[in-house]
C-alpha cells in the first residue's frame, strides 16, 4: 500500500506543478489558459523524443522540455496576449487540441498513437523496484518544491504585486508605467515552462506516453485544482491539486460500495462530480480553500506621519 | 462539386447549434461551450424517442427540441443566471466544466454503446454525376428552413424584434417596457430548440455517442465566430466556411487534421477581429 | 498665469489632437501648451471631450490626427506605460482602485523605481527588493498621510468609500513622483472638507515641489481656487483660454455652459 | 390638475442618496425644465421617476397611482415613459422596428406607428435605415418616437439635445414644446442649455446638489441677474 | 501562517500514519489476488462486459471448488476506458495497492503496451487479447501471453478470402491508432502475398469526428472495387454509413467484432454483403460450450462472446499457471503457464481437472475456449481459428473457418 501513495504522491507533484504553473498564469496574471495540457504533452514528448531518440540523459530532457515550452509559449503569446482575455482562452485551447494531433499523426517522431515508450528514468541504476519508486518520487517533490518556491518568491515580491494589479485593472499599471505586455509575456512563458517541465516528469514517471493521455479531462483536472485551492494562492494550488488527485484515485476505493453501477457509470460519475464541484466552487466559494494572502507591508505600520502644511 | 455538396451538408448540421450559439452570446455576452453536450443531448432524445420508443423520427426530432430547450433553459438558470456579471474567462471555464457534466450524465445513462436512429439506410440520388444521398437532401433542406425561420422569427415577428431589442441594448428594453426576462428566457429556449434539431441531424448522420460532445462544440463555436456572433445568417454562412474548410483538409490534406480545423479557423478570424469575441471592449464599471 | 521657464521644455505640447468615434468627432483638433509649474483648468459642459483629450494625452487611446509632445519628447500614439515614464501620469473619472489590492499595495504600485518589480531583481536580489520596498513602503504611507488613508492601509481597495477611492487615486498619482499630473474630476464624490484638502494638497505640491497639473473639474470653485490657467472645451473644441476671470467673462463660455437662446 | 406628482422624493444608486427630497407636479401640457449644473442629481431624478434610480423616501404619483413599487417596464406602462440620454435606440433595428418593438403587447402597433409618425414627420425619410447609421439628431428623433409609441402621460426628457448643432437644439425643444401642446403630455425635460430649454418651458426648476434651490416661470427665471453664476456651482 | 503550519502538520501527520493503518488492516492478505483490467467504456466498451463477467465466472467456480494451492483468489476488477492514461492509473493501484501477481483481460494494445513497463518491473504476469504485431517488443522478462492471434495472422486470412473471391484490388481505411495501423501494414502483405494489391495509400482517420463524408468520398473516388475497413463499431458505424449514402458500390471487409449486433441495428438492411472475419472460438468444440454454460449461455451453434471465451482461458491458464508453480510470483506462474498451456501432457479443460492432475504430479495441457491455447516462446498465440462471414439479412452467414498460423 505505501508503494501505491508513493505512486500517487508522485501523480499529485506532477499534479501539483501543473497547477502552481497554471496559479501564476491565472490567479496571479489573471491570463485564461486552456491550453495546460498542450504545454504538459509538450513537455512530455520533448523530454521522451530527446532521450529516447537522441539519448539523452534524464536531465538532458527535462531541458530540452523546458526550452520547449519556453519557445512555444512565447509564440502562443506574442500571438494572442494583446488580445481580449476570452480570445487567449480559445486560442490556447485549440493549441491543445492541434499538439495532441500532431503527436497522434506524426508516428515518425513520435510513435503516433501507439506512443512513446520510455526506458531513461531519473533513479541511479540496479536498485529495487521500491527504491526506484522513491527516487522517482523524490525528484518530483524536489520539483514541485522548487516550483512552489518560485512562486512563493514572485508572488511575495513586488513582481507579484504587479502582477495582480494587471489582473485586475491593466489599465491602470499601465498608466503607472508597468508595461503589462511585457509582464504578462514574461507570467505565460514561465508557467508554459513549467508546464513542459511537469510534462517532462511525468514522461519519465509513466514511461509510456501516448497522445490519448494529454486530454481535455486532465486540463479540467488542473484548473479544478486552482479553483478549489484558491486562485492566487500558492499554497492553496499544492492542496487543490492534492484534494483533486485525492477524489480522483479515492473514487477507485469507492468501488466496491458502488456494486449498482456498473464500471461505466462510476468512471462518468467522477466527472460528474469534478464538474459539478467546479461550478460550485465557482458559483459559491470563488476565493477557494485558501483565499489569496495578505500582503503584509515589509514594514509593520508602526508611526503615522502627521498630515503636514 | 461533389465536395461542395458534402460542405454544405457538414454545414447543415452545425448551423442550427451555431445559430443557437449566436443567439445566447448576443443575448447574455459569454461563449457556451456547453453548446457541444446541448447537441448531444439534443441526439439522445431524438435517439430515445424514436429507437426504444418506436415514434416516428419526426415525432423524436420535435421532442429532441422540447428537452433541449429545457436542457438549456434549465442551465441558464441554475448555472449561468446566478453567474452573470463574472468575467468572460470564468463563464466559459464553467461552461466547459458543464458540458463534462453532461457528457458524462449521457454517459451514465446511456452508457458509451454507439446508437442510430431506425432509419433506412440507402443510396444516394444522381443528378449529373453527383451524389446526393436522401438524407442528405433533408437534412439541408431542414436545416435550411430552420434557420430561414429563425431568421424570420427575429426579423418579422414581434417577440424576434424583442429580442432582438434585448440583446442589443436590455437596460433600454427595460426602461421601453419590454419584459426582458421574459424575452430572454424565449430566447433560451428557441436555442435550445435549435440545438436539439442539430442533435437530431447528428443523428441522422452520424452514430450517437457521447464522445459527440467535443467533436461537435468545436465546429459549431468556429461556425459562430467565423460568423461574427451577430446574425444568425452569419452563423450559417460560418457553418458553409468551418464545412468546406474541413472538407479541403481531409480531402487535400489528411483526414486526421480535421479536429484542428475549427481552431485554426477561429485563430485566423480572431487575428482579423483583434478585439476578441466581445467585439468592443466593455467598461469595467 | 506662471510665466513658463526658459529652460524647460512645456509639459504638455498638443497640436491639433483629434480622434473619432465611428464617424463622431470627439476631440477636434486641439491645441493647447502646459507649461512647467502650472495648473490647467480644463472644464466644460458634459460630452465636450475632455476626458477623451485625457485619454488622448494619457496614451489609453491613440489619437487619429495630431501630436503631442511630453516634456519635449515625441509622445504621439505611445502606450500609456511610455507616457507614464516621460513623467506624466493621471487619475481616473471613475476610480479604478484595484479592488483585491490593499490600500498600501495600491499606492506601491506606483513606486517608480523598484527592483522588486522586475523578474531577475524578484529572483536574484533579494536585498536590493528589500531596500526598495522598505524606502517605496515608507514613502508610501506618507502619500496615504497626505490623503488621510493611514487608518485605511490594510484594507482591501474595493471597502474604500467612492471619495476614499478617489483620494487613493491621488496617493497613487504622488506616489509615481511624476511631474505631470492629469486629474479627472478628483473631487466628484469626496466629502467637501476634504475637496478643501485635495486644493490645499494641489496647491502645495505645485508650490513646493513644482508638480504640474492638468485638472478636470465641474467643481467652478475648485477649478477658479487653483487653476492658474483654464482652457474651456465644447463639442470638442477649445472655446477658450486664458485665466479664469477671463474666461468666465467670455459670452461664447457662457452659452457653452447655459446654451444659447436660439 | 396634477398629472405626476412627487412629494421629498429622494433618490440614489444605492450608495447614499443623490437626490434629496424635491418636491415637483407636472401637468397635463406642460413643459417643465430641470436645470442645474453638472452633477446636481437632474438625471438621477429622472431616473428615479423612470424606476432605473432607487427611490429611497417620498411619494411618487402619477394620476395619483402610487409609482413606487412599479417596475420600470410597468411604469411605462401607466404612462410615465422615459427617454434616456444615451444609448437610447436599438441600433441594430431599423426605425421601424424600433418604434414596433417600443410598443410592446400593444394590438395596435401600426396605427400608433402612424400617429408618432405624423407628429414627427422628419422621420419619414430613414423609417427602414438601421438605427446605428442615424446622424445624432436624427437618433433622438427616434428615441423620442420610440417613448412616444407607448402614448405616455408624463414623457420623461434626458438631456435630448446632448451632442446635437446648435440649430438642431432648437428645432428638437420645438419638436417637445409642440408634442406637450398637442398630445396633452406632460413633460418633465433635463436640459443642458437651460436658456433654449427656459425658453420653451413653462415652469422650470433650478436643482442644486439634489435640492431645488429655484423654481417658477420659466420666463421669470431665465431673466433673473445671477442665473448664470448658478451654473458655476456658487450658489451651492 | 499559523493555519498553514497547522494544515502541513496535520498532513505530515496523516502522510505518516495512513501507510501504516492500512498496511495493518491489509496485513498479510491470505487470498490470492488477480486483477481484471478491462474495457467497461471507451473504444472497447462492447466487449469488455463479456470478458468481466468470464474472469468472474471463473474466479467463483474455483473458489467454490476450494481455490487455488487452498488458497482464495480474490478478483480485482477495474475499468481501463480503452485510455492507456486511466489503464495506468488502474494498474498501478492493483499492483501497488492490491498487489495483485497478474493483469487480465486488457484488450486494446495501446492499454497493454502502455501497463507493460510497470508490470515488467514489478513482475506481474499479463495475460490479454491483443493483435497489434508491435505487441511482443516490450516483453522483456517474458510475462506476457496473448490469446488472440496478432494482425499478421488476422490479415492472411482475410487476404485469403479476399482472393477467394476475387477481389485483388482493395483500399485500406482504419481510425488513427496502432491496432489499425499495424493491420494495414499486414493486410497490404498478406494480400500482396495473394497476387493482390492495395489501392492507394492507406487512409487514416481519428474517431469522434462530426462527419466522416470526406474519409467516405475520399475512398469511393479513389475507385478501389473493395474496401478493408479496419474500424471499431463506433466509427466503422458513421464510415459505413456515409460510403452507402455516396453509392458506394464495391465489396466491403471488416473485422467481424465491428459488425456486431450494434452495427447491424444502426444500418439495418445495407449491411448486407458484408464479408467479415475474426478469430473465433471453435464452435461446436467441448471447450466452448462449457464455457457458455459457466456465464449462462446456450450453445447454439453461432459464434457468441469471443472474447469472453479467451477471458475464461485467460482466468484458466493463469490458475493453472499458479498451481503449477506453486507460487504466486510473477517470473515462475509465467514459466509454469507456458508448461500447462503447450504441454506436453494430459489433456485438460477445466482448473478442476487440472489441479488435481498436478497435484498428482502428473503433466498437463490446457485446451482453451477460445483456442487450443498454445504458444510461440514470445508468449503470442500459435494458431487460432478464423472464421469468415457474409452478412446476409441481418445474419452472419459463415463462409469458411480457416486456422490460421502466426509467423514468428
Amino acid at each position: 500500500m505505501d508503494a501505491y501513495l508513493v505512486a500517487i504522491l508522485t501523480i499529485a507533484g506532477i499534479y501539483i506543478i501543473l497547477a502552481l504553473a497554471l496559479n501564476l498564469q491565472f490567479g496571479l496574471t489573471g491570463l485564461v489558459n486552456f491550453g495546460v495540457v498542450g504545454f504538459f504533452c509538450l513537455g512530455a514528448y520533448a523530454s521522451g523524443i530527446a532521450t529516447e531518440s537522441f539519448h539523452a540523459p534524464f536531465v538532458g530532457g527535462l531541458c530540452v522540455a523546458m526550452v520547449t515550452g519556453a519557445v512555444a509559449g512565447g509564440l502562443l503569446a506574442l500571438l494572442s496576449l494583446r488580445l481580449s482575455g476570452d480570445f487567449l482562452a480559445i486560442v490556447t485551447l485549440g493549441f491543445a487540441e492541434t499538439i495532441r494531433l500532431i503527436f497522434n499523426n506524426e508516428d515518425w517522431l513520435t510513435g503516433g498513437p501507439k506512443g512513446l515508450l520510455i526506458m531513461t528514468r531519473p533513479v541511479l541504476a540496479d536498485y529495487s523496484r521500491s527504491a526506484n519508486a522513491w527516487m522517482v518520487l523524490a525528484v518530483v517533490l524536489t520539483g514541485a518544491v522548487l516550483t512552489l518556491a518560485l512562486m512563493l518568491r514572485l508572488a511575495g515580491t513586488p513582481y507579484g504585486r504587479v502582477l495582480r494589479a494587471i489582473r485586475e485593472d491593466e489599465l491602470v499599471p499601465a498608466t503607472l508605467g508597468k508595461n503589462v505586455f511585457v509582464y504578462r509575456l514574461q507570467s505565460f512563458v514561465i508557467g508554459s515552462v513549467l508546464m513542459a517541465a511537469a510534462g517532462s516528469l511525468y514522461a519519465h514517471y509513466v514511461q509510456t506516453i501516448t497522445p490519448d493521455n494529454f486530454t481535455t479531462p486532465v486540463a479540467i483536472l488542473v484548473w479544478m485544482s486552482v479553483i478549489v485551492g484558491g486562485p492566487g494562492n500558492m499554497l492553496g494550488s499544492v492542496i487543490g491539486a492534492l484534494v483533486v488527485v485525492t477524489i480522483y484515485e479515492g473514487s477507485r476505493f469507492l468501488t466496491p460500495w458502488l456494486g449498482f453501477l456498473d464500471a461505466e457509470q462510476v468512471s462518468a460519475l467522477r466527472f460528474i462530480v469534478i464538474g459539478t464541484v467546479l461550478i460550485l466552487v465557482i458559483r459559491f466559494r470563488p476565493e477557494g480553500l485558501l483565499p489569496e494572502p495578505k500582503h503584509t507591508p515589509v514594514v509593520p505600520a508602526t508611526r503615522r506621519p502627521a498630515l503636514k502644511g | 462539386m461533389q465536395m461542395f455538396i458534402n460542405a454544405l451538408a457538414t454545414a447543415a448540421i452545425l448551423a442550427p447549434a451555431a445559430v443557437a450559439f449566436t443567439l445566447i452570446f448576443t443575448l447574455f455576452r459569454y461563449a457556451n461551450f456547453a453548446a457541444g453536450g446541448f447537441v448531444t443531448v439534443g441526439a439522445f432524445a431524438a435517439w430515445t424517442l424514436n429507437a426504444p420508443l418506436g415514434l416516428p423520427l419526426w415525432a423524436g426530432g420535435v421532442g429532441a427540441m422540447g428537452v433541449c430547450a429545457g436542457a438549456v433553459a434549465l442551465s441558464d438558470r441554475v448555472v449561468f443566471r446566478p453567474l452573470r456579471g463574472r468575467s468572460g474567462g470564468t463563464l466559459l471555464l464553467v461552461s466547459i466544466a458543464l458540458s463534462f457534466v453532461i457528457e458524462n450524465i449521457i454517459r451514465f445513462c446511456f452508457g458509451a454503446q454507439v446508437k442510430g436512429f431506425d432509419l433506412p439506410l440507402t443510396g444516394p440520388m444522381v443528378f449529373a454525376g453527383l451524389r446526393v444521398p436522401k438524407e442528405t437532401v433533408w437534412v439541408i433542406s431542414i436545416s435550411l428552413i430552420a434557420t430561414l425561420a429563425v431568421g424570420a422569427l427575429l426579423t418579422f415577428t414581434p417577440i424576434g424584434r424583442a429580442l432582438r431589442a434585448v440583446a442589443d441594448n436590455a437596460s433600454l428594453a427595460n426602461v421601453r417596457g419590454l419584459p426582458v426576462p421574459g424575452v430572454e428566457a424565449f430566447g433560451v429556449i428557441v436555442a435550445g430548440a435549435l440545438f436539439g434539431l442539430s442533435g437530431t441531424l447528428v443523428g441522422v448522420d452520424l452514430a450517437i455517442d457521447p464522445n459527440l460532445n467535443w467533436a461537435i462544440a468545436i465546429p459549431v463555436i468556429a461556425a459562430a465566430i467565423v460568423g461574427g456572433l451577430g446574425s444568425p445568417l452569419g452563423a450559417a454562412i460560418g457553418a458553409v466556411v468551418i464545412g468546406l474548410a474541413e472538407e479541403l483538409t481531409a480531402a487535400h490534406f489528411s483526414p486526421t487534421y480535421k479536429g484542428a480545423v475549427g481552431f485554426v479557423v477561429i485563430a485566423l478570424v480572431l487575428l482579423l477581429r483583434p478585439q476578441g469575441l466581445l467585439g468592443t471592449k466593455v467598461e469595467r464599471k | 498665469m506662471t510665466e513658463p521657464r526658459a529652460d524647460a521644455p512645456p509639459r504638455i505640447e498638443a497640436n491639433g489632437l483629434t480622434k473619432r468615434f465611428s464617424g463622431v468627432t470627439v476631440v477636434d483638433n486641439v491645441s493647447f501648451l502646459v507649461e512647467p509649474g502650472q495648473i490647467l483648468g480644463l472644464i466644460g459642459p458634459n460630452g465636450a471631450g475632455k476626458t477623451t483629450l485625457f485619454n488622448l494625452m494619457s496614451g489609453v487611446l491613440k489619437p487619429d490626427a495630431g501630436r503631442l509632445v511630453v516634456n519635449g519628447v515625441e509622445a504621439s500614439g505611445l502606450p500609456p506605460h511610455r507616457l507614464a515614464r516621460l513623467g506624466l501620469v493621471r487619475t481616473f473619472q471613475l476610480a479604478r482602485e484595484l479592488d483585491k489590492l490593499t490600500v498600501l499595495e495600491n499606492v506601491l504600485l506606483a513606486a517608480r523605481t523598484n527592483a522588486g518589480e522586475s523578474l531577475t531583481g524578484a529572483l536574484f536580489r533579494p536585498a536590493a527588493v528589500r531596500l526598495d520596498e522598505r524606502a517605496a513602503t515608507e514613502r508610501a504611507r506618507e502619500m496615504l498621510a497626505l490623503v488621510s488613508l493611514s487608518d485605511h492601509e490594510s484594507k482591501p481597495a474595493a471597502n474604500l468609500s467612492g471619495g476614499q477611492k478617489k483620494l487613493l487615486e491621488m496617493a497613487r498619482c504622488l506616489m509615481a513622483e511624476a511631474d505631470t499630473i492629469l486629474l479627472d474630476e478628483i473631487a466628484a464624490g469626496v466629502a467637501p472638507h476634504l475637496v478643501d484638502e485635495i486644493a490645499l494638497l494641489i496647491q502645495r505640491l505645485n508650490r513646493e515641489h513644482g508638480k504640474t497639473f492638468v485638472v478636470i473639474e465641474h467643481n467652478i470653485g475648485f477649478i477658479r481656487a487653483l487653476a492658474s490657467r483654464v482652457v474651456v472645451m465644447a463639442a470638442g473644441r477649445v472655446l477658450a483660454e486664458g485665466s479664469f476671470a477671463h474666461v468666465s467673462a467670455n459670452p461664447a463660455v457662457v452659452e457653452s455652459y447655459l446654451g444659447q437662446a436660439a | 390638475m396634477t398629472l405626476l406628482c412627487l412629494q421629498n422624493l429622494r433618490a440614489g444608486y444605492g450608495g447614499g442618496d443623490i437626490v434629496h427630497g424635491v418636491d415637483l407636479a407636472v401637468a397635463p401640457g406642460e413643459m417643465v425644465a430641470l436645470v442645474g449644473p453638472n452633477g446636481a442629481g437632474k438625471s438621477t431624478l429622472l431616473k428615479a421617476i423612470a424606476g432605473v434610480a432607487k427611490v429611497t423616501g417620498g411619494t411618487l404619483t402619477l394620476d395619483e397611482r402610487n409609482l413606487i413599487p412599479l417596475t420600470p417596464a410597468a411604469r411605462a406602462q401607466a404612462g410615465a415613459v422615459f427617454m434616456p440620454q444615451d444609448r437610447n435606440v436599438f441600433r441594430t433595428l431599423t426605425v421601424t422596428e424600433n418604434l414596433s418593438v417600443s410598443a410592446w403587447g400593444c394590438r395596435d402597433i401600426a396605427q400608433r406607428r402612424a400617429e408618432v409618425t405624423s407628429l414627427l414627420p422628419t422621420m419619414r425619410p430613414y423609417m427602414h435605415k438601421r438605427a446605428g447609421g442615424l446622424s445624432g439628431g436624427q437618433r433622438q428623433m427616434v428615441a423620442l418616437g420610440m417613448a412616444l409609441m407607448a402614448r405616455p402621460r408624463v414623457l420623461l426628457v434626458d438631456e435630448p439635445t446632448a451632442g446635437l448643432s446648435p440649430l438642431l437644439v432648437g428645432e428638437m425643444l420645438d419638436v417637445l414644446r409642440e408634442l406637450a401642446a398637442a398630445a396633452a403630455l406632460g413633460i418633465l425635460i433635463v436640459e443642458q442649455n437651460a436658456r433654449a430649454a427656459l425658453e420653451r418651458a413653462d415652469r422650470a426648476l433650478v436643482l442644486v446638489d439634489g435640492r431645488v434651490v429655484r423654481s417658477g416661470s420659466a420666463a421669470v427665471l431665465a431673466q433673473e441677474p445671477d442665473f448664470g453664476a448658478l451654473f458655476f456651482g456658487e450658489a451651492a | 501562517m499559523d493555519l498553514t503550519r497547522r494544515l502541513f502538520l496535520t498532513g505530515t501527520t496523516l502522510a505518516v500514519a495512513a501507510p501504516a493503518l492500512l498496511r495493518h488492516g491489509l496485513a498479510q492478505s491470505e487470498p490470492i489476488k488477480v486483477g481484471s483490467l478491462v474495457p467497461l467504456s471507451g473504444g472497447g466498451g462492447p466487449y469488455g462486459p463479456e470478458k468481466a463477467q468470464a474472469h468472474k465466472a471463473v474466479v467463483e467456480l474455483v473458489n467454490k471448488q476450494g481455490g487455488v494451492l487452498g488458497r482464495q483468489v480474490v478478483l480485482i476488477s477495474e475499468n481501463s476506458e480503452t485510455n492507456p492514461e486511466a489503464a495506468v492509473r488502474a494498474a498501478r493501484k492493483m499492483i501497488d495497492a492490491d498487489r495483485v501477481c497478474a493483469i487480465l483481460g486488457t484488450w486494446a494494445s495501446s492499454v497493454t503496451l502502455g501497463i507493460m513497463p510497470l508490470c515488467q518491473e514489478a513482475n506481474v504476469v499479463q495475460i490479454f487479447t491483443g493483435s497489434s504485431d508491435t505487441l511482443p517488443n516490450g516483453d522483456k522478462k517474458r510475462l506476457c501471453y496473448n490469446l488472440q492471434p496478432l494482425n499478421k495472422a488476422w490479415c492472411v486470412a482475410l487476404a485469403d478470402l479476399a482472393a477467394k473471391r476475387g477481389e485483388l484490388k482493395i483500399a485500406f481505411a482504419g481510425p488513427k491508432n496502432d491496432f489499425a495501423a499495424s493491420m494495414g501494414e499486414s493486410f497490404s502483405k498478406a494480400l500482396e502475398k495473394v497476387g493482390g494489391k492495395i489501392v492507394g495509400e492507406p487512409l487514416y482517420y481519428n474517431p469522434n469526428q462530426v462527419s466522416y463524408r470526406a474519409e467516405a468520398e475520399r475512398l469511393i473516388s479513389s475507385g478501389a472495387p473493395a474496401l478493408f475497413l479496419a474500424g471499431y463499431v463506433t466509427d466503422l458505424t458513421p464510415v459505413y454509413r456515409e460510403l452507402v449514402r455516396g453509392g458506394y458500390q464495391g465489396k466491403v471487409f471488416a473485422l467481424s467484432f465491428a459488425v456486431g449486433p450494434q452495427f447491424k441495428q444502426a444500418v439495418g438492411t445495407a449491411a448486407n454483403g458484408i464479408l467479415h472475419g475474426s478469430p473465433v472460438p471453435p464452435v461446436g468444440k467441448d471447450t466452448y460450450d462449457a464455457y457458455l454454460n459457466l456465464v449462462g449461455l446456450k450453445p447454439n451453434g453461432q459464434v457468441q462472446n469471443s472474447y469472453g471465451c479467451a477471458a475464461y482461458d485467460e482466468m484458466n491458464l493463469l490458475l493453472l499457471g499458479i498451481a503449477s508453480a506453486k507460487s504466486t510470483e510473477g517470473p515462475k506462474i509465467a514459466e509454469h503457464i507456458m508448461k500447462v498451456a503447450n504441454g506436453p501432457g494430459e489433456r485438460v479443460t477445466t482448473f478442476e481437472q487440472g489441479a488435481k492432475l498436478l497435484a498428482e504430479g502428473k503433466t498437463i495441457n490446457y485446451d482453451g475456449a477460445s483456442s487450443s491455447a498454445d504458444f510461440l516462446p514470445n508468449g503470442m498465440l500459435k494458431s487460432r481459428d478464423f472464421a469468415l462471414y457474409e452478412i446476409q439479412g441481418d445474419k452472419d452467414v459463415l463462409l469458411t473457418t480457416t486456422t490460421s498460423e502466426a509467423e514468428q
